[in-house]
């Protein structure tokens, strides 16, 4: 089984790391995982996306061709990043975003992440962590335990709390779809 | 209705342009078309150089003729256009990694050869387009992603360098005083021979966030408050002049200008 | 230890693991990283990061320090590469060991910097001006990014030449699980140096040796380098027959010990009657493509040249031999695709699709090209 | 680039503006703030002098003294 | 007009007669000449000439004098050339016409200066990152140097290409007589130029033209150009899409247009069983041979490729499908041979005689080895 | 009996050098070898870099570690000799072409970084080695094969520019004023960050023919006449000054050096 | 017919320019003609040669290989450019030449080049012009007429006679062997 | 080098003298001159002065002060 993941969003908004945390989650729970990510001159201020490729087997080909799940942070992520070729592909963006309804996707989400980081716990910087929370929760990709773990290790130290309490507010998001 | 000066000298499809929020870039890229304005320059006989940098971006935005160079060789390529038809009004941009470290030479030899070209140094301490490896011009001390531990080289004063290989034309100013950059700039393009103006801008996205310089607003409340000009702190007690960086315009003198004295030659050649 | 690292950054560990303590370069996409990465670990070490004022001085740098006994890198990406060309002649012909990495990116001059490209492969080979010996290595992933960097050193320290680590934005900037061994693990080759007391002739090779001993500056041995051509004691001469001597002598590095030195994959080649030949972040959709191919029936194998330069000739000779066609893919206009032509010297058709826009191939795209030139 | 200076208006292209605070910032008369939705907005607009820093300062094009838009 | 020159004086003359109305360099021998006398005669017609700081701004700043429509030329040697890759692959991207000498000594590095050597051609081809089209020419004589310059400066005009003409010490050095001929028996090829009022696509190709037209800067179309991917407008443009169309614009240049780039000599090829190839100065010494041998007995013909690049590839593709093998020879480890092997695809062996140190191949070396080879 | 000097600091089997008869480049390369020899460093640490040009031949001759770049990068080579390993004391001798023409950016970079390096410029006004071309430093309106109607750059004052871009030792001597020479270098050497001694040079053969500037004898005897000390320049009265070139000790400060500040922070990092 | 002819000396010593006056003269003989030179750093002050190939036919190969004629003016370039191995070449070399007696060169004369110039015209410079007088005088590879026309043209003006006189005292020389 | 002032004595290396003049016009004892083989040497040895100018200006050691040579 392999799982291709794009989170997308602005520069500002951690989604490199978000991939990566993820990927190294997928590593400790002993699947095989590879992160890319696509930039640009225009990544100053644009849309920036980072891609990930969750496996049991070895992963030959690194890059991303048919997204299962796309993460969309904001409009212009949206428009560049979201591929409705895939329609069975799950679609997670934030309530922010408007998608037009011909999309045809089956599985779109509108979710309330970054208000949900801005005002549940009060920094919006988190929002990746509750985005993984939340992709985590509604598809279990990972162990809650190692993406846990993952958070702590990656981020830096005197966080640790603000990002659990991230991960579970994504958690509970998951759980009211 | 438009912003009237990007209407008249900027490609409006090409805007808004990449640079970040806040970056001064456009601050100064706006200068320059002010100057330009004044001076009542034929948009075609006017030619814009840069290398390869953020700073770099500017000509794709100006409605001239433009030419967008390998990085660090702006100078070289526009010593070419100026001499091979010097009735352009050529004008450099270029960024401080451009125009100091990989085009360091460049610049000493137009400066020396006093060609007429005008150059503006995008001099925001860092490079911005690679995502903040400290530049020669970052002050000792400060961070970027090369000097992790802090930057152990001593910065260039640009504006000295440039006098000491012999512009006949120097000034520096900051991206917060637009005023005063408006009139260097301007008197820079109208000098007869090479000239340079040093602008300090901000990158508050690598430098800022780098060495907590904070937003963009706080770096140019910064640019205010630490930049005088020299002539006013001549007058200073040492007290006052303590912290403060200098500016204003260095050194303004004439000199035969290079394409001049080639076309002379092409003159005596003719008798 | 399993980390989860960037090519950019497995470089970087394999270098400090070879012994790097020496860095000088200057920033440039999609390379960076190496020089971010070595100016925060290098000192730590007892080494030194530099960045110089351009490329240029990047290799000088590094050539000097190498001389000094340090061993040395710098990296860049494909602009800086031609920067660089001069003093790859002179490291080549002053055999002066160093490792150059070039994260390839996309298209000529400034072209897309964030793009993966494999355009710089004939210029590893060709970019300096006058006949010289290159070793060019290629890696696939993040841990043999890792091996290869180590393999660089240890090939630029035994035969002293200048090494390409030929590597792209494709594997420079994924990130995938790599385990990093223990140092014991690492076999690491040094540069022989001349013992005190001993008659040096710097250009000079020592019985039964492989290549000159190297003294390091200020080690007690006075003796002079020169890009120019030089006798055994390494001083200029301009006769022929001294210039023929070390020609042919650094000429013949690459070829004598071209087994020591050669490395490719064969995968699959036994029984195929078709190659797709690939190499560097582009054998991973390769890869991909000939298993797919493979549950599809067809008998196809990956050859993948490891070191560039010198070219796995007689392995790909053999099997050019032995198939129906060789397809090869690359992400540029064909460059190894001439090396395979004229390897494969009519005995099989070459077959080619390359990208030089930036764009990756797909494991779908080269299974869809395959399925029209193989049928 | 005529106009009377009392005729003239302060525009701001929304589309633009990247919200930076410049102009706020440094607004001799305080005219201006960052609204909602992130970019620049008069919350003064007797009090502008069209001294035109504002227009000076803007890195974006976004902000800048003209006629009326009919 | 008959008159007795080096074949860097001819360049000169040559490109004088072509149009050249710019010279940009930096002196290094052996190519110093074209510098010194483009100094002395540019002024009095008009042109300009000017020493820059080193090569990097020697073509830099004859791209930008192009740019605004004058025929610019710059030259040098082996260091040189490699500093000179960067801004060679800018102007083939940019589209800027350009002629770019290359008078070849000896050896790698600094090497053996006032020698003579081949050893660049594959240089030529692949000294720049990325791929790129490249024209290269190669002169045999004083008076061919004065025709392939105007060939040049009409090859650049014409694809708006970067030309090279790769010569070598022997040609550049040597006096020889030459006819220098009247203006008015010289075809003489401008680059077209938008007309005034045209919407300008400074890189869209109007129907039935080679190339996009260009403007002179100053001349009222005020456009971009850029050393990154762009479109038909000249802006820098990330789209694959894009750069696929414009790289494959480039690359088709001397594919499509081969036929009118292509030009070589090949002398008592019609009823040859052996070929010697040879090309440059070497060809000299070629022809020698040739003639003796055939009064020897021996049917061997010379096939001297004076368009390296693109290569002669079809006309010697048939003859390697008649001959008995083809000698190659050039100052250098064998270059062109790799190319030749490529060729021949194993229907003929291609024997080699080379020379990287600085020395000449005479007539009776090449006697002997073909006798050793071809009996 | 030998030449004391060149059998303790010369390589006797490559004497007689291949200059002309009356360079200057066999001065300057003496001067070098009496200022190492009176400072008594250890020859083994000690090791000469050069680029390319008939200057640049000096260390094939002489008895230290020697390095023969390529042309221009001799500073740049240096600089990685001297990070690698800062015990060595690095000299980099380099002619006017190779260090402000093509070498020009890497000059001001070292100067700027204050690394522990010595530069002797042997600057005779010319392209030696390539047979007589203009450099940087050929005085306007000279004669070169390249200008052959008078060059109409501007030269650099080397030393002014090595000052403009942070040298903190820098002097100007002939070879003409051998015993001031001496000192200089010395000083030079000792000094703990970047020096440059800017020797100015006479190159008979090229510059001198075309320039009509007579024998070398000539050519030392102009030296001798028109250079003066600054200091010695200060107190004339202007009529004297006339005509006058200015030498001496322009520069000598205390900065910290740069492979010194690099060992500081590894070892702040050990803690 | 085809003469190869190899002159030597020190660099100022003016042989190129006297290689390419004997290659004009033949041109203007009718006759094809190559001029080649070999340099070096050493040329600075050490040996310099120029070479030229005289031959009724097209010249393939412009490099001498076997010299039918060498001139030397100075000890250095004779030990570097007389080669012995051609024993029927020409070879002339100024009287402050010292040769070993075991050269085996048949035609071998030394002859006092320099000393002419500098005492008979008395300009040292001119000896290059006195060795061509010489070498035409005794060869005649180029006619006379011609050799002196290529002079004038070539050098400067003003110093018609003085080439004039220095020819002549080289045809005299020729004449006393 | 370490011999008194007044037990060296002038050598002239005359293979490697390249006879420019310099250390005969710069003599300031006027000891030195161009020889008949366009060497330097001593025209008037009595008049040195041992100031060793002659040696720090010959750009090839082919002049200088030494002991005597047994
Ligand atoms: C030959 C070469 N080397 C390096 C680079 C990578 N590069 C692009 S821009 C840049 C520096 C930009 O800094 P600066 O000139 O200060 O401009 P800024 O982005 O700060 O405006 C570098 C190193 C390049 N494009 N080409
Ligand atoms: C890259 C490169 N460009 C040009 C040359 C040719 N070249 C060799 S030395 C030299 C100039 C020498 O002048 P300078 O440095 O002043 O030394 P000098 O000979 O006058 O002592 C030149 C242009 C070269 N060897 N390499
Ligand atoms: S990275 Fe820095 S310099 Fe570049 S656009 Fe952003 S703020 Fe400006
Ligand atoms: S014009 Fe002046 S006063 Fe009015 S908003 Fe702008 S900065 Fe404020
Ligand atoms: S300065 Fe310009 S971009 Fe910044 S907030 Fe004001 S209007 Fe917006
Ligand atoms: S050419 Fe000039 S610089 Fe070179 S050795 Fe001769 S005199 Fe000295
Ligand atoms: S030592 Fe002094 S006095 Fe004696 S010869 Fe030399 S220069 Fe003249
Ligand atoms: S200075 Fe030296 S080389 Fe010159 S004449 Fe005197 S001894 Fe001879
Ligand atoms: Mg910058
Ligand atoms: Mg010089």
């Amino acid at each position: 089984m392999q799982l291709e993941l794009r989170l997308s969003g602005s520069g500002g908004q951690g989604l490199i790391t978000a991939g990566i945390i993820l990927a190294e989650a997928a590593l400790a729970d002993g699947k095989n995982a590879v992160q890319t990510q696509s930039y640009g001159p225009e990544a100053r201020g644009g849309a920036s996306k980072a891609e990930v490729i969750i496996s049991d087997e070895i992963i030959d080909f690194p890059k991303v061709t048919r997204p299962n799940l796309i993460l969309a942070l904001t409009q212009d992520a949206a428009a560049k990043y979201v591929d409705a070729s895939n329609s069975d592909a799950m679609v997670i963006v934030d309530e922010s975003v408007e998608l037009s309804p011909e999309t045809g996707l089956k599985k779109l989400f509108r979710v309330p992440i970054i208000d949900t980081a801005r005002h549940e716990i009060g920094r919006e910087i988190v929002a990746n962590i509750v985005a993984l929370g939340l992709i985590v929760g509604l598809t279990q990709i990972v162990s809650q335990e190692n993406l846990e773990a993952t958070v702590i290790k990656r981020l830096p130290r005197g966080t640790e709390d603000l990002n659990r309490m991230a991960l579970q507010a994504g958690y509970d998001l998951a759980k009211q779809i | 209705m438009n912003h009237p000066l990007a209407e008249s000298y900027f490609r409006m499809d090409k805007l808004p342009h990449i640079w970040c929020p806040g970056c001064s870039h456009g601050i100064i890229m706006a200068s320059i078309a002010r100057a330009i304005d004044r001076l009542g320059l034929d948009k075609d006989n006017v030619c814009i150089v840069s290398g390869i940098g953020c700073s770099s971006r500017a000509p794709g935005y100006m409605d001239f003729n433009t030419l967008h160079t390998t990085h660090g060789r702006a100078l070289a390529f526009a010593t070419g256009v100026k001499l091979a038809n010097p009735k352009l009004e050529v004008i450099v941009i270029s960024g401080d990694g451009d125009l100091s470290a990989i085009g360091g030479n460049h610049l000493i030899h137009a400066a020396r050869r006093n060609i007429g070209l005008t150059t503006i140094c995008f001099n925001n301490n860092i490079y911005g387009m690679t995502g903040g490896q400290y530049s020669p011009t970052t002050p000792t001390g400060d961070k970027a992603t090369t000097a992790p531990y802090g930057n152990i080289d001593k910065p260039f004063d640009i504006t000295k360098l440039a006098i000491g290989a012999g512009a006949t034309y120097a000034a520096k100013v900051t991206a917060f005083h637009v005023t005063q950059m408006d009139k260097y700039i301007e008197s820079a393009i109208a000098h007869k021979g090479f000239s340079l103006v040093e602008a300090i801008a901000v990158c508050p996205t690598y430098y800022g966030r780098k060495n907590r310089k904070g937003s963009a607003v706080e770096m140019m409340t910064w640019l205010k408050d630490h930049y005088i000009d020299f002539k006013v702190a001549e007058k200073l007690p040492p007290e006052k002049r303590e912290g403060k960086e200098l500016m204003g315009e260095f050194i303004n003198v004439d000199a035969p200008e290079y394409t001049a004295l080639y076309d002379a030659l092409i003159d005596r050649l003719k008798d | 230890m399993i980390k989860f690292l960037q090519g950019n950054e497995a470089c970087v560990e394999g270098a400090l693991m070879a012994g790097m303590r020496f860095y000088s370069g200057y920033p440039i996409t999609p390379s960076t990283e190496i020089a971010e990465l070595s100016a925060e670990r290098l000192p730590k070490v007892g080494g030194k990061f530099i960045q110089m004022e351009d490329e240029i001085s990047g290799i000088a740098a590094a050539i000097g320090a190498s001389l000094t006994g340090k061993k040395a890198m710098t990296a860049t990406s494909g602009p800086g590469f031609s920067l660089k060309q001069e003093n790859i002649g002179y490291a080549a012909l002053a055999e002066v060991p160093l490792v150059i990495v070039n994260v390839q990116r996309g298209g000529p001059s400034t072209g897309l910097p964030t793009s993966p490209g494999q355009g710089d492969v004939m210029q590893a080979r060709w970019g300096t001006h006058g006949d010289h010996p290159i070793i060019c290595l290629t890696p696939d992933s993040v841990t043999e990014t890792f091996y290869l960097t180590i393999r660089a050193f240890n090939l630029a320290e035994k035969y002293r030449v200048p090494v390409i680590l030929l590597t792209d934005e494709i594997t420079g900037h994924m990130r995938e699980k790599i385990d990093i061994p223990d140092p014991s693990e690492i076999e690491i080759y040094n540069r022989k140096r001349p013992e005190t007391g001993d008659v040096y002739h710097p250009y000079g090779v020592e019985p039964g040796e492989i290549v000159p001993r190297m003294a390091d500056f200020g080690s007690g041995f006075r003796y002079h380098v020169t890009g120019l051509m030089h006798d055994e004691t390494g001083f200029p001469s301009n006769s022929t027959e001294n210039a023929r001597k070390l020609m042919d002598r650094l000429m013949a590095k690459t070829v004598t010990y071209r087994d020591d030195i050669i490395d490719y994959e064969a995968l699959y080649t036994e029984d195929a009657d078709w190659l797709i030949l690939a190499y560097g972040g582009m054998s991973r959709s390769a890869r991909a493509a000939v298993k797919v191919l493979r549950q599809k029936g067809h008998s196809v194998g990956l050859f993948r040249p490891i070191s560039l330069w010198p070219f796995p000739e007689e392995a790909l000779s053999a099997l050019a031999g032995k198939v129906k066609g060789i397809l090869v893919t690359e992400l540029n206009y064909g460059q190894i695709k001439l090396e395979v032509e004229r390897i494969a010297c009519g005995r099989c058709p070459v077959e080619f699709l390359g990208r030089g826009n930036g764009e990756v191939i797909t494991p779908e795209m080269l299974i869809e090209t395959f399925e029209e030139v193989a049928k | 680039m005529t106009d009377k200076k009392e005729n003239l208006t302060i525009h701001i292209n929304q589309e633009w503006c990247k919200g930076c605070g410049i102009c706020v910032a440094f607004c001799p008369k305080k005219v201006l703030a960052i609204g909602e939705n992130g970019k620049s907005t008069m919350i003064d607009p007797d009090n502008c002098i069209k001294c035109g820093m504002c227009q000076m300062r803007c890195p974006d094009f976004a902000i800048f003294l003209g006629g009326s838009d009919s």
